[in-house]
């Protein structure tokens, strides 16, 4: 690699521009209005799909958190934002793990062990294959889809001024 | 073939993952790092791993990607004076050992694919589930069988790594966010 | 029912981490009581599994088998474990019960001291959590997960006060913690090539060659030797052993006091731990008896000394009080690790074995309780008094009786001065160290004792026998808040008490202090404790059982 | 390495081993085309080359994956090369609005 430097580049910067910067594109903004639901369907597949071929929960529910991430590029995540309201992404990812918990701790409630999925079938006939599924589409699932979503809309508000919350009220 | 396309791949890996670690400028860093994810979830599928093949596709290049890119764009950037990373010697002391060691043992690695490395041949747990995988849980995959059956607990705290990683970005952004509404 | 009780101990803190945040969506500052909660119920649960392990005749051997009989172990226990055990012995036993203890107590100086917002307490919860998984698992790869767990949480609570200082020391921990995560993981993998197994019993009996598919022991494997190699490198980087340490110094220091008290009781604790589970579990007295391998054990004991000798000189020059106490953590840890090396060295019989093993016990439970016993009495004498530097101690002996006489018995204890648990930590260590005749580390633990009477005798000097200095007041007030806050500013009003402190934060000091003491009488009780696992690593046997 | 599966009837005087080989060596070369495109991605100069340099890598990624799946007998590659198609289009797009909106991606 020569020393010639690729400086030539337009400047990037971001501190300044930026919740305002969104710019409108009708040919982004048409293309993912087709795009999105082929992806989110295919993300569900993929969560459903996941005991009889790859992949699997963690998978589909990145590419269903993934879909939401290209909705908030087209379309602003200001509004994508007020579109899908916090409180889901919330129920989702802490609802997601505590869902997990549960599938594992209801056996334990009657003396088995955690996460022992045959118990299902001997105490109320449920099929093994079932606890499996529950646990990667209730639980992995919804948490991966929740938290990326979640990452992508934390990082972009930006931190908070750390003078904020550490006031002396108690 | 086979090693022909292997070779190639691996180089085209390397050359990513140098290049990663030797740019300067960070928004060609996130892209070159992307091209990297391309390569390494070719290399899962060439080595029959699908399922990991497909996390690295979704997660490494897709979701890092704009992630980091987020990043970027909510913090100041500064201008790199120079395009190459200077290494420095400490690190590179440490590279270099890590790297002796490494190929050190690689060679001491059971041949691809061979039928009598103990991670494949051990009757008690690899054979184990090939064996029993489907009669216990009537799942096809038997990595599914795995992953949510035989190691549940491991993919219960995988998830929880998740989960922690959200609450520790709320943590460190200090947001409540999800209390105003 | 007790067997239960692993299971429940780890999956009760991370359901109730998601409770801050669901009920959250109604409430704000809910957070608090929620942990308070669950953490109770955790402390029972933790007395109750305490109780079954030592409650009867020796030490009872408590597995979980996650997953059941389907998903789990099947039929005899000569089989492989197909699933994931988690283990409570005599070991892990003692380790649960000072985690539950700590993070309850933390929350009383968490109330008024701590960083408010249900995030942090779903965090707190989090980490108490992957702590509890980390000392309950038998599992190498899920031992893994969980050092994940408690690395991620504990590199966002070391932020949560989101000042630049502390975002710089989250991510050098981030960094550098994560760096050594890998390296175990690295390692783990190096064991499962060569063993197909990852319970860690299991993979104790290939490496000793005993499953018929194995060929003779593996002990001269150099793929064995190199995950050791890597084991040892990635745990010792979360335990703080010199010179992997950069990152604790700037993390104690820069984090929030509660979190602070917290993370220096138990997350390194939580390093060393597994280090001493995979060297005496999984790896063996046997395997160091092999060939050259006890030149490793050296390798590391040497590492080991430099971090004892180093931290406690570093901690003799630091001004600011965490700081201090942060690299006198370095030095501890270093005494830990070198008697997890005595303690499987071929130099030493079994009498050697035997006290290096108490050592290690003894003073990984100590340390944790001395060390979050001096940052909350420190962050306590910061709230109340505004005093962060040594020269800002200067007499306050006189306006906080029990917190400076916390203090001083805190730190006499890590000096290692009877009766208190850091003597008895430190004597079992020395005299482990001395029948192995490792002259050197005798050398080492004398000297590292000096230069810790060096600073902690300045300390106490301070606090009783100096008058406060006029033009050297301890700045006051509300302002220095954040640690990097400039402290002593000539002629500051001493204010009393900047309103932040609170009878849990001197509660959970003068407790501290109260229980090393007594703990420092209860010897024989620690011993008992104990001695199981002694046992276990002198028959390089890879269970804890039973005692005998 | 048979090819069941692949869905290519094998004609009498061509062995199966030849196809596996036909669609791996191309597989190579379009790893070959990868590695040239990527010396664009290193080089830029500017962030617009780099862009559609890596658009170009996912869409030859995609191509193997199909490639390789042909010739490995493995279906269910091309579920991966799918998640690729979808993804690589988003990469493009967060990039390219990275670019031309001067860091604001939002």
């Amino acid at each position: 690699m020569s020393d010639r430097q690729p400086n030539e580049k337009p400047v990037v910067r971001g501190a300044d521009g930026s919740e305002s910067a969104y710019v409108e594109s009708q040919v982004i903004m048409s293309t993912v209005r087709v795009i999105a639901p082929f992806s989110l369907t295919y993300g569900f597949f993929l969560l459903f799909h996941g005991a009889d071929s790859p992949g699997g929960s963690f998978q589909g529910g990145a590419i269903i958190g993934a879909t939401v991430l290209m909705i908030a590029f087209a379309f602003g995540i200001e509004s994508t934002r007020n579109w899908l309201r916090n409180r889901t992404v919330v129920v989702l990812a802490a609802g997601g793990a505590a869902m997990f918990a549960l599938v594992g701790l209801i056996p334990m409630a009657y003396g088995a062990n955690f996460l022992e999925h045959p118990f299902y079938h001997e105490q109320f006939g449920i099929k093994t294959k079932w606890g499996l599924e529950a646990i990667e589409a209730l639980g992995v699932a919804p948490i991966v889809a929740g938290v990326v979503s979640g990452l992508f809309f934390v990082i972009a508000a930006g931190a908070l001024p750390a003078t904020e919350e550490v006031s002396e009220d108690d | 073939m086979v090693s022909a396309f292997g070779i190639a791949l691996f180089g085209f890996v390397l050359a990513t993952a140098l290049a990663t670690a030797l740019l300067r400028d960070i928004l060609a860093v996130i892209i070159v790092f992307a091209a990297y994810s391309l390569g390494m979830a070719l290399f899962y599928a060439f080595l029959l791993a699908p399922d990991v093949a497909m996390t690295e596709a979704a997660i490494g290049a897709g979701v890092t990607t704009l992630l980091l890119l987020l990043t970027i764009a909510t913090t100041v950037r500064e201008e790199p004076g120079i395009a190459i990373e200077r290494p420095n010697l400490p690190a590179l002391v440490v590279f270099g050992g890590l790297l002796v060691v490494m190929i050190g043992t690689v060679t001491q690695f059971p041949a691809l694919g061979s039928r009598n490395a103990p991670v494949w041949s051990n009757p008690e747990v690899t054979q184990y589930y090939l064996e029993h995988s489907y009669k216990d849980t009537k799942v096809h995959n038997a990595v599914t069988a795995v992953l949510a059956g035989y190691r549940g607990f491991d993919t219960f705290g995988e998830a929880v790594v998740v989960f922690a990683a959200g609450i520790s970005t709320l943590v460190v952004l200090g947001r409540e966010v999800f209390t105003r509404e | 029912m007790s067997e239960l009780l692993p299971a429940l101990l780890i999956v009760l803190p991370i359901v109730g981490a998601t409770l801050p945040l669901g009920v959250g969506l109604l409430r704000e500052n809910v957070g608090w009581s929620i942990a308070a909660l669950v953490l109770s119920v955790e402390a029972g649960l933790a007395a109750w599994l305490a109780a079954a392990v030592y409650g009867g005749e020796g030490a009872a051997r408590i597995v979980h088998v996650l997953g059941g009989e389907t998903f789990g172990r099947r039929g005899a226990t000569e089989n492989f474990v197909v699933g994931i055990e988690l283990v409570a012995d005599a070991f892990s036993g003692l380790m649960v019960l000072l985690v539950a203890g700590v993070a309850l107590a933390v929350l009383a100086f968490a109330r008024r001291g701590g960083p408010r917002g249900n995030a942090f307490y779903s965090g707190y919860l989090l980490l108490t959590g992957g702590l509890m998984g980390l000392f309950l698992t038998g599992d190498l790869f899920n031992l893994f997960v969980f050092l994940e767990i408690v690395g991620l949480t504990t590199y966002g609570l070391v932020a949560s006060d989101r000042d630049a200082e502390s975002a710089v020391a989250a991510l050098k921990y981030l960094v550098i913690g994560t760096t050594g995560a890998s390296l175990y993981l690295l390692g783990v993998g190096y064991l499962f090539l060569r063993t197909g197994a990852l319970n860690m019993v299991d993979v104790s009996r290939s490496l000793a060659g005993e499953p018929e598919w194995i060929d003779g022991a593996l002990y001269g494997d150099p793929l064995v030797l190199a995950a050791f190699g890597f084991i040892a490198v990635g745990l010792m980087t979360k335990a703080a052993i010199y010179p992997l340490h950069t990152w604790q110094p700037d993390a104690y220091a820069a984090a929030p006091d509660a979190v602070t008290v917290y993370i220096s009781a138990l997350v390194s604790t939580g390093g060393a731990y597994a280090f001493a589970r995979v060297t005496w579990t999984v790896f063996t007295s046997e395997f160091f008896a092999v060939g050259q391998n006890a030149r490793i054990l050296e390798l590391v004991i040497v590492l080991a000394c430099l971090s004892v000798v180093l931290g406690s000189g570093l901690a003799a020059m630091q001004r600011r009080l965490k700081r201090l106490f942060a690299y006198s953590s370095v030095s501890q840890f270093g005494l830990i690790v070198i008697g997890v090396c005595v303690a499987v060295h071929p130099a030493g019989g079994t009498q050697a074995t035997r006290l290096a093993v108490y050592g290690v016990v003894i003073h990984l439970l100590g340390h944790g309780l001395v060390k979050g016993g001096l940052f909350a009495t420190v962050g306590a004498l910061a709230h109340g008094t505004g005093a962060r530097r040594v020269r800002e101690y200067a007499g306050l002996a006189k306006r906080r009786p029990f917190l400076s006489g916390s203090l001083a018995v805190l730190g006499l204890a890590i000096v290692g001065v009877p009766p208190t648990i850091g003597f008895l930590g430190k004597w079992y260590l020395a005299v482990g160290a001395l029948n192995t005749r490792l002259w050197p580390v005798i050398f080492v633990v004398f000297a590292s004792t000096l230069l810790t009477l060096l600073y902690v005798a300045r300390l106490l000097e301070k606090l009783y026998f100096d008058g406060p200095a006029e033009g050297a007041a301890p700045a006051a007030g509300p302002e220095p808040e954040g640690p990097g806050a400039p402290g002593g500013a000539d002629g500051a009003v001493i204010t009393d008490g900047a309103g932040s402190l609170s009878y849990g934060m001197i509660a959970l000091a003068v407790s501290a202090a109260v229980l090393t003491v007594l703990l420092g009488f209860a010897g024989s009780a620690l011993t008992d404790a104990a001695q199981p696992i002694a046992q276990a690593v002198i028959e390089a046997a890879p269970e804890v059982s039973a005692g005998g | 390495m048979t090819p069941a599966g692949t869905g290519v009837a094998p004609v009498a005087f061509i062995s199966a081993e030849l196809v596996t080989d036909v669609f791996l060596g191309t597989a190579t070369v379009f790893i070959l085309l990868v590695v040239a495109m990527f010396y664009r991605v290193v080089k830029g100069p500017s962030t617009q080359d780099r862009v559609l340099a890596v658009n170009v890598l996912g869409t030859n990624t995609v191509v193997v994956l199909a490639l390789l799946a042909a010739a490995l007998g493995e279906p269910s590659l091309l579920d991966i090369a799918l998640v690729y198609a979808l993804l690589n289009f988003l990469m493009a797009v967060a990039i390219s609005k990275f670019t031309v909106e001067r860091g604001g991606v939002l």
